[in-house]
């Protein structure tokens, strides 16, 4: 597994952003902790959930509520909760939290939860969610790790969209849906089957290596 | 420490059973809403929709629950609370995973007069014509089903064969790139037809409004 | 009734499952490590796999036996890593600053090629070749195994395939002395700047031919060092650092040059009488 | 006087066999010509298009990869050809040519470039670039245009210059390959046509008898392990006979099973591919003897009519761990768990 | 009696280089001129080298000691010509560097008289007596490893030696030194044998002769003494690397070496025959070594042939003799799969060198070829005789996993064949990865 | 329901290979599948996690029926499992720690892990029986474990290679299993 530069990427329009430490929690977890292509972690929705654009908005969108939810839960109850019985506490909230998302998806739209699937019920062992629970949510306050949680959320989000819309664009040659190319198109079937999602972040990541290396080399030129 | 444990514990308990109070009757009509529009889908005509449950002597009798392991039909009725057929369920292997299927039965005229898949896995642009080639579906609008004299078994089972080559009702012409779907739709249907026409055409008049 | 029911049900579960827990942790405790459990507590919980380990514990385990870096947890924040890092970290005293010294001259310019080695083009395999094909046994082969194993870029190599070290990056690692089969790298005091930059252990004027600026142990330095500073042995002069060598003394007479005072500024200085080198390749030095 | 010259030095020892790298690779084209001509002769103009699209692709991105590499061209070495004639082989002869081209370009960079170029690549690169084809257009790597049409030399498959991009649109398409015939309708071709390459299939499948003499004439001149094909070709003729014997109806004979479908030339020119595969005789007979059985699996119990492709990837996976657990006893050390 | 000869009777793997043997293989042994200087290292073999009791400026008689041994495992030096030292200093070696040794000015050749000393008879003499006098003869293997015979030949405390082996086989390509001496020095041979079966202990003597030696192998046969029927020549195939006492051992005897063993380990002690023949001639006169045959070949000689050539003899002188073409390019001591390049004609001629083959520049094109990436083509695995998985060493060499290589991948039992770089279509540069990877190991050891 | 035990197994193992196809487990796919050793014995740990996972799975359901509060699976699934394996992991701790070295240290990361849920959760979907159950977990494990063992064969065989760098680490390994996974595609419709 790589091992990520510490180091603080300095991009113009976040720096901008990077002032208070509140939006500093926001907007590390959009980029620079990016929970998908940095930390890689929470692979299996990533993965499972993200062949149409709908679907990948909609499990981000699930996850973004959970881990909003325990977040701000395991903030407020941190003082209460004995340190032998933590994880196991922590898990209980967690899937509360999801038990409550999986039946608003289910009163929401039976199809949606159709095509997310077990995946609904499998964001309680994300990785992402606990580990932020643990790792943040358990050491600060409710409103940092508000914040925490909704740049991690919006992040994952974001990197399902990222595989969503190129998977569905070529799977099937729409977008949410609506037809976007020609529809004498012909679609690329592996980009909506498991293989698929796996290229398909590899190509990502890829890309983003690529993007990190012409930078690295260019900064060495200089 | 257990305090805080089972304290969390009963908070999550509350939470959860106050979700679950509040969509639950939501839920509930959307799966009804669903069921009821596929049922109505392979039951062409049917506007009213009553759920039978198979004893074990092999009679039918209503059901109102919720449905734990029995066996059930689902009776179609039309406007004039006639018997447009009945919709069973029915599933097997497919190409990729199991396929879940719901296909109309009409007893008067002995034959298959509908088919909706419920769930299927297979592969989208390939697999997934079984729910949307039209040539396909048009076998299951009068799929020869008819008893034997004895009443005890089909006279025909069921068969799928390969595109363009179907000659007899009760053969069902497979989608071509799609044969291993379309075929494992056939063998499904044949195995349950099998199992379940002789039953219900002999308990036909069980089924009443 | 649902809501007594589950209340009931999860908060018997969540009771029996503490008592569990906490009878277990109470009576199936192993003695371990205490750091182990204060470096998990600093960890993410993850438990992703992302470190290679199988998860947190492991991780921290290897942190705390000292196998592992806290970098490689890709999930833990830069403060988390360096929290873990503090924690476990020794300082490393302060002394005064080493750096790689290299002790052989006889670059393309000056030095000559018994023979053409071909192969593996590094120098621990060329050493093993007759030596490596070139007329000083003792020296430089150039193929700047050094280079590649300095991991803070402080050797180059210059323009007549000799290393150069760069006295700012070095930080004494030792990997050049380490790697260099003729072992022409020693890390010394970055105050020694009397220098000997040759280990021929021949001795005559007949070392000449094969390299220029060689030591031929005509014991000059020897004679003008003040007190016993120089001393020849093997052929070569050895300066005695316990003593003031503050000196540029010794270098004057020395007639390849062989023996040079290393200046933080102006670089290497050669005494007035080194005669002066015939350049054999014309290529320019192309470092810096 | 010449006792004065400079000598070279270099380790022993100081002659070599002097059978290179590219020159094998070279001589694996060889082989594969005879191949391709019988297939363009077969299938006509589209076919040759097919081919020649595929060997263009797979050497261009090679060579543009390693320009983005900043290292020296490899195409030199042969092999980026060879990915391509075979990877254009394994198609139908009416494949699309942009589907063949973006076959190739990921054949090569993600089959090859991406594990560190010739020699490192863990699956076999062609198949890998057949393999994601296979998954992204089903349809029409299913679609199969008819041996020895009438017109073949004069007119070209209306798919084979489809729109970039765009459905391939279909002319003529014949029924179904052997294999297919075989498995949803029970027809079995005679064994002769399938030899001599008088059916249907991907171009380069069909002529067993041209596959098997070029993979002989490999053989002869030692550039290819004989292992693997043997170990492959038997072991589906002896569970296939085995299966025959037992219910002829189900199971088709042993002998066409190894006529048919892309068995010869995975057997003869994709599964010996020596990069992907275990490295001691003994190792390569096993791994043979695994894809012919996955081979004989998945045709008879699976889903696909065909399998030969998956085997090998699958083989290609395995082959690490064969590499390991067989290793031969080194000279001198105990008999026995010598080797962990 | 006939010969024995089973295409089975050989080891497993290895290779088949092309012979070139046919050149050298009919022409008689000659004598050498003696050089204007001869230069004589001290250390001459593995162990200890040996210390000089001459003055600069003494004279000295051939066969003189003139450096003693110092030590078990190391050997005097003789002189190989009469005449004066003129330096005790430093000499030039093949590899590279400088080493201590003697220059000495010979007499012109009518006055060279030989220094006899006491004889040693090989029924009589004790086995102890025998050892001493091998050493004293100053004889290391001239098989190319110059190990001190003597050593060798001392059996260690619980082991027992059953067979003794003298090994003909001279595998390397070019090479036809031991041949001639199998063809004119049968007696030397047999008589040294003698001494050798007694200081082993042995019950049996085998000559392992390749079959591209069967004039040889014949003449041994007829010529073996009536009295020791336990002498035996046995004939094997041709393959390279035969010559190596291990696979010598399998081929004849089914035997196996164990990893890190020595032959003793299976009860085996194994000689070249030119050390036979050296110690069948040396040991009944009390002489020492002073000279040796070798065979000067390859495409860049002139008067290719094998020579009687003194010990100390400059190579450049050497190769003035006999003349070089002009495009010569690299001159190795030994054949050309195990020799070592020269990277200096000013060096001598040394007891351990058997051959001295000159390349010109048409045979060396081959080093200057692509290095392709390893293809796994299994070539170097169905070569090695070690059975190891030379392709796996050289990858993991490249990326310098030395611990993997000499844990999991037996690394150190490779004898550097170079079988493994013969065959390899990618040109990889195997065994010198090993030797490379070895030296790296034993730097950490 | 026609299926039989044989076809459960190969089902989960194979056709519906738990990582490769229904992507479940991927965190610890390519996170422990570098080196060999680990990864079977991370195999075996699954494999064992698996089966205890799903007796609970099946036992908790069977409980929550008799209640009616099906609303109650997930969690009860979660902590249930949670913390029989923590259970276990101090009893093997305790009992055998050379145990513990080799299968018990992967408990942690397993336990919050999808495929483990997820496979409580499909049992209980597919509505199978006890030993139905066992099987189907069994299954599970091995072709988890299979998909582990193969990717890190490989893996190791490409520790290596010259790979280059805009492809080191989780991009190569994403990309083999993408492979694997369209090679595993051979097995569909086997059985069918
Ligand atoms: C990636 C892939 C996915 C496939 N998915 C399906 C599928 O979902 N359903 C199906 O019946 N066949 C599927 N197939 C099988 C082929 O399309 C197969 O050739 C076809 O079913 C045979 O029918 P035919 O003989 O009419 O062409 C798939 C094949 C591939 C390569
Ligand atoms: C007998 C033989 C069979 C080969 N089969 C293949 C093959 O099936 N696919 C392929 O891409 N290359 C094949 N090659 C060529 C190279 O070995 C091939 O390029 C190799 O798979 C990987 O090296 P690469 O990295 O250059 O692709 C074959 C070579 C030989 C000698
Ligand atoms: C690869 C290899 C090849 C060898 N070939 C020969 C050979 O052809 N003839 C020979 O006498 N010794 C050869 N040797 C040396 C023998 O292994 C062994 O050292 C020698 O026969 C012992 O006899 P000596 O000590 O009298 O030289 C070879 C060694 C190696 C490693
Ligand atoms: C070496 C080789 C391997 C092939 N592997 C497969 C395969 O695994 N699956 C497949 O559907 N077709 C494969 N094909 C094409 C295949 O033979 C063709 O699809 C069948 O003939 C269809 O019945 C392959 C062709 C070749 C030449
Ligand atoms: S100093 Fe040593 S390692 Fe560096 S180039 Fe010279 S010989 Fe090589
Ligand atoms: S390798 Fe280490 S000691 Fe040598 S120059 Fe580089 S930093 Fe200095
Ligand atoms: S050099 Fe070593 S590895 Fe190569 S063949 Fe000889 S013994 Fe084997
Ligand atoms: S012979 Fe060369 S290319 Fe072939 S496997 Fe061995 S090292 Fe690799
Ligand atoms: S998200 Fe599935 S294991 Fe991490």
């Amino acid at each position: 597994m790589e091992i990520q530069t510490t180091e603080k990427k300095k991009g113009g329009f976040f720096e901008s952003l990077q002032n208070g430490p509140a939006t500093d929690e926001f907007i590390k977890g959009l980029w620079r902790e990016n929970p998908v292509f940095v930390q890689v972690l929470g692979m299996c929705p990533t993965l499972a959930v993200t062949n149409s654009a709908e679907n990948a908005l909609a499990m981000g969108l699930a996850t973004l509520f959970v881990l909003i939810m325990s977040n701000l839960l395991v903030s407020s109850l941190r003082n209460f909760i004995p340190k032998q019985v933590r994880i196991a506490t922590y898990i209980l909230i967690i899937a509360t939290c999801v038990t409550v998302a999986d039946y608003a998806i289910q009163a929401y739209s039976l199809d949606l939860h159709k095509a997310l699937g077990a995946f609904i019920a499998l964001i309680v062992v994300n990785c992402l969610i606990l580990g932020r629970a643990e790792a943040f949510a358990s050491k600060n306050t409710v409103s940092k790790s508000f914040w925490d949680a909704l740049g991690m959320g919006l992040g994952f989000t974001f990197a399902l969209l990222c595989l969503g819309v190129v998977r569905e664009i070529f799977g099937t040659g729409t977008l949410f849906g609506f037809p976007v190319l020609p529809g004498s198109f012909q679609s690329w079937i592996i980009m909506i089957l498991p293989g698929g999602g796996l290229f398909t972040l590899a190509i990502w990541l890829l890309v983003f290596n690529g993007a990190k290396e012409r930078k690295a080399k260019k900064a060495r030129a200089l | 420490m257990f305090r805080a444990m089972v304290g969390i514990g009963i908070l999550c308990a509350l939470l959860i059973v106050v979700t679950y109070e509040f969509t639950l009757p939501i839920i509930k009509k959307n799966k009804t809403e669903a069921l009821e529009k596929a049922v109505f889908k392979v039951l062409p005509g049917a506007t009213k929709k009553i759920t039978y449950k198979l004893n074990d002597d092999k009679s039918f009798e209503e059901f109102h629950q919720e449905r734990q392991k029995e066996q059930l039909v689902y009776a179609g009725f039309d406007d004039d609370g006639k018997l447009v057929g009945l919709a069973i369920e029915a599933s097997g292997q497919g190409f990729q995973d199991v396929l879940n299927i719901l296909y109309g039965y009409s007893p008067e005229s002995q034959t298959l007069i509908g088919f909706y898949v419920l769930e299927s896995k297979e592969t989208p642009g390939l697999g997934d014509k079984i729910e949307k080639d039209k040539a396909f579906l048009d076998n299951f609008s009068a799929l020869d089903v008819s008893l034997e004299e004895s009443l005890d078994a089909l006279k025909n089972l069921v068969n799928p064969v390969k595109h363009g080559t179907k000659k007899n009702p009760w053969e069902i012409d497979c989608i071509t790139g799609a044969t291993i779907s379309s075929k494992a739709i056939g063998k499904i249907i044949k195995e349950s037809s099998q199992y379940w026409v002789p039953i219900i055409y002999n308990h036909k008049d069980s089924f009443k409004q | 009734m649902l809501i007594i029911i589950s209340i009931a049900a999860l908060g018997g579960l969540t009771l029996l499952l503490a008592t569990m827990l906490i009878v277990a942790n109470k009576k199936l405790h192993v003695e371990e490590d205490p750091r182990i459990d204060i470096v998990e507590d600093m960890l993410p919980h993850a438990n992703c796999g992302a470190c290679g380990f199988p998860g947190c514990r492991p991780f921290a385990e290897s942190l705390v036996n000292g196998g592992s870096l806290p970098g490689k947890c890709t999930v833990s924040s830069e403060e988390g890593r360096v929290e873990i890092a503090q924690f476990l970290g020794v300082d490393v005293g302060a002394a005064e600053k080493q750096v790689a010294r290299l002790a052989c001259a006889g670059g393309t310019n000056v030095a000559r090629n018994r023979a053409q080695y071909q192969g593996l083009q590094t120098c621990q395999a060329a050493s093993l070749v007759s030596g490596g094909g070139k007329d000083c046994f003792w020296g430089c082969l150039g193929l700047a195994d050094c280079e590649v194993v300095c991991d803070f870029d402080a050797i180059t190599m210059n323009g007549f395939s000799i290393p150069v070290v760069n006295e700012d990056k070095c930080t004494a690692c030792g990997d050049c002395v380490e790697v260099c089969p003729k072992d022409l790298f020693s890390i010394q005091p970055e105050s020694n700047r009397l220098w000997v930059a040759c280990k021929n252990l021949d001795a005559g004027d007949e070392i000449l031919e094969g390299c220029q600026v060689g030591c031929t142990a005509c014991a000059r330095c020897e004679m003008d060092a003040p007190g016993n500073l120089i001393t020849m042995k093997n052929n070569l002069p050895v300066i005695d650092y316990s003593q003031n060598h503050n000196t540029q003394v010794p270098i004057q007479r020395c007639p390849t040059g062989a023996i040079v005072w290393l200046d933080k500024k102006k670089g290497v200085i050669k005494g007035e009488k080194s005669k002066k080198i015939i350049r054999k390749g014309e290529r320019r030095i192309a470092t810096t | 006087m010449s006792l004065n010259k400079t000598l070279n030095i270099n380790t022993s020892p100081h002659i070599v066999k002097g059978i290179r790298t590219d020159e094998i690779m070279r001589n694996v084209v060889w082989a594969l010509i005879p191949v391709a001509a019988f297939s363009v002769y077969a299938f006509g103009i589209s076919a040759l298009f097919v081919i020649i699209t595929a060997v263009v692709s797979s050497v261009l991105t090679e060579h543009l990869l390693c320009r983005f590499a900043d290292k020296e061209s490899t195409i030199s070495d042969w092999s980026a050809t060879i990915t391509g004639l075979l990877f254009g082989l394994t198609l139908p002869p009416n494949f699309p040519l942009w589907m063949v081209f973006s076959g190739g370009v990921i054949a090569i960079a993600l089959g090859k470039y991406i594990f560190g170029g010739l020699g490192y690549n863990v699956f076999n690169p062609a198949l890998v670039g057949r393999a994601v084809l296979q998954a992204a257009f089903p349809v029409a790597i299913t679609t199969w245009y008819p041996a020895f049409s009438a017109d073949r030399f004069t007119t070209i498959s209306s798919s084979t210059f489809t729109f970039p991009f765009a459905q391939p649109v279909y002319d003529i398409v014949s029924g179904a390959t052997p294999l297919s015939a075989f498995k949803f309708e029970r027809i079995s071709a005679s064994t002769m046509d399938l030899a001599m390459g008088l059916t249907n299939g991907s171009s380069g499948e069909t002529s067993a008898f041209l596959i098997l003499l070029g993979g002989l004439y490999l053989i002869y001149r030692k550039m290819m392990d004989w292992h693997i094909p043997v170990a492959m070709l038997g072991s589906v003729f002896l569970l296939s006979g085995l299966l025959h014997l037992i219910d002829a109806e189900h199971y088709a004979s042993p002998l066409f099973m190894l006529f048919s479908g892309g068995l010869m030339l995975g057997a003869i020119f994709m599964a010996t591919d020596m990069v992907a595969s275990p490295i001691t005789p003994l190792g390569a007979s096993v791994y043979g003897a695994v894809i012919g059985i996955l081979v004989v699996v998945i045709r008879t119990w699976g889903g696909l009519p065909e399998g030969v492709m998956y085997a090998i990837l699958l083989g290609n996976a395995l082959s690490p761990h064969i590499d390991s657990l067989i290793r031969p006893r080194v000279y001198g050390t105990a008999r026995k768990g010598g080797q962990a | 009696m006939t010969l024995s000869f089973s295409k089975k009777n050989t080891f497993k793997h290895g290779i088949h280089p092309p012979e070139s043997k046919d050149e050298t293989n009919k022409l008689p042994i000659r004598r050498f001129p003696f050089a204007p200087v001869m230069i004589i290292p001290l250390a001459q073999n593995i162990g200890a080298p040996s210390e000089p009791i001459v003055r600069e400026g003494q004279e000295v008689v051939r066969g003189q000691v003139i450096a003693k041994a110092s030590g078990f495992v190391s050997v005097p030096t003789h002189a190989p010509a009469s005449g004066t030292i003129r330096k005790i200093g430093n000499v030039p070696t093949i590899s590279g560097k400088m080493a201590q040794g003697i220059y000495l000015d010979p007499f012109p050749s009518d006055t060279q008289e030989v220094d006899e000393g006491d004889p040693i008879n090989a029924d009589s003499a004790s086995i102890d007596e025998i050892i001493a006098a091998i050493q004293n003869a100053g004889i290391v293997g001239l098989g190319g490893a110059a190990f001190p015979t003597h050593v060798k030949l001392k059996v260690p405390e619980g082991k027992k030696c059953d067979t003794l082996l003298i090994n003909g086989v001279e595998c390397e390509p070019y090479l036809t030194t031991d041949h001639r001496v199998m063809l004119e020095q049968a007696d030397d041979i047999f008589t040294g044998i003698k001494y050798l079966l007694k200081v082993t202990g042995a019950e049996k003597a085998i000559i392992g002769i390749e079959a591209n030696k069967l004039d040889a192998a014949e003449h041994l046969q007829k010529h073996i003494p009536a009295e020791s029927p336990n002498i035996s020549v046995a004939v094997i195939p041709v393959k390279y690397p035969q010559g190596a006492e291990k696979m010598l051992i399998t081929a004849v005897l089914g035997r196996e070496v164990p990893s890190g063993g020595l032959p003793i380990d299976v009860g085996v002690v194994a000689v070249n025959v030119a050390t036979t023949a050296e110690i069948g001639r040396l040991l009944p006169h009390g002489r020492g070594i002073m000279e040796r045959v070798i065979t000067i070949t390859g495409p860049g000689v002139k008067k290719k042939g094998n020579y009687l050539i003194p010990i100390g003899t400059p190579l450049r002188y050497v190769l003035e003799q006999v003349g070089v073409e002009d495009n010569i390019s690299e001159v190795y001591l030994g054949g050309p799969m195990m020799g070592v390049a020269v990277s200096n004609l000013d060096i001598p001629i040394v007891k351990g060198t058997s051959g001295v083959v000159v390349f010109t520049e048409n045979e060396v094109k081959a080093h200057k070829e692509k290095i392709f990436p390893c293809i796994k083509c299994g070539a170097c695995v169905e070569a090695c005789p070690i059975f190891l998985n030379p392709s796996k060493l050289g990858i993991l060499a490249k990326k310098e996993g030395y611990d993997q290589m000499a844990g999991e991948y037996n690394l150190m039992d490779c004898f550097e064949c170079g079988s493994c770089t013969y065959v390899c279509p990618s040109n990889i540069p195997l065994v010198q990865y090993f030797r490379l990877s070895k030296s790296i190991l034993r730097k950490r050891a | 329901m026609n299926d039989s035990l044989w076809f459960i197994f190969i089902n989960a193992s194979l056709i519906n290979n738990f990582v490769l196809a229904y992507f479940l487990g991927i965190c610890p796919f390519l996170g422990v599948s570098g080196k060999l050793e680990t990864a079977s014995r991370m195999g075996g740990a699954v494999t064992f996690v698996m089966i205890i996972a799903s007796m609970s799975a099946y036992g908790i359901h069977a409980l929550l029926i008799t209640i009616n509060a099906p609303f109650l699976q997930l969690i009860s699934y979660i902590v249930v499992i949670a913390s029989t394996v923590q259970l276990v992991e101090m009893f093997i701790k305790k009992i055998s720690p050379g145990l513990f070295r080799a299968l018990g240290i992967f408990l942690p990361l397993i336990t919050t892990n999808c495929a483990i849920l997820g496979l409580a959760l499909f049992q209980t979907n597919k509505g199978y029986g006890f030993l139905e159950s066992f099987v189907y977990a069994l299954g599970a494990g091995a072709g988890f474990t299979l998909a582990l063992i193969l990717m890190a064969g490989l893996r190791e065989q490409l520790d290596l290679a010259d790979i280059p760098n805009v492809a080191k680490g989780t991009a190569l390994t994403l990309l083999i299993a993408g492979i694997l996974s369209l090679s595993f595609m051979g097995f569909a419709g086997l059985g069918g």
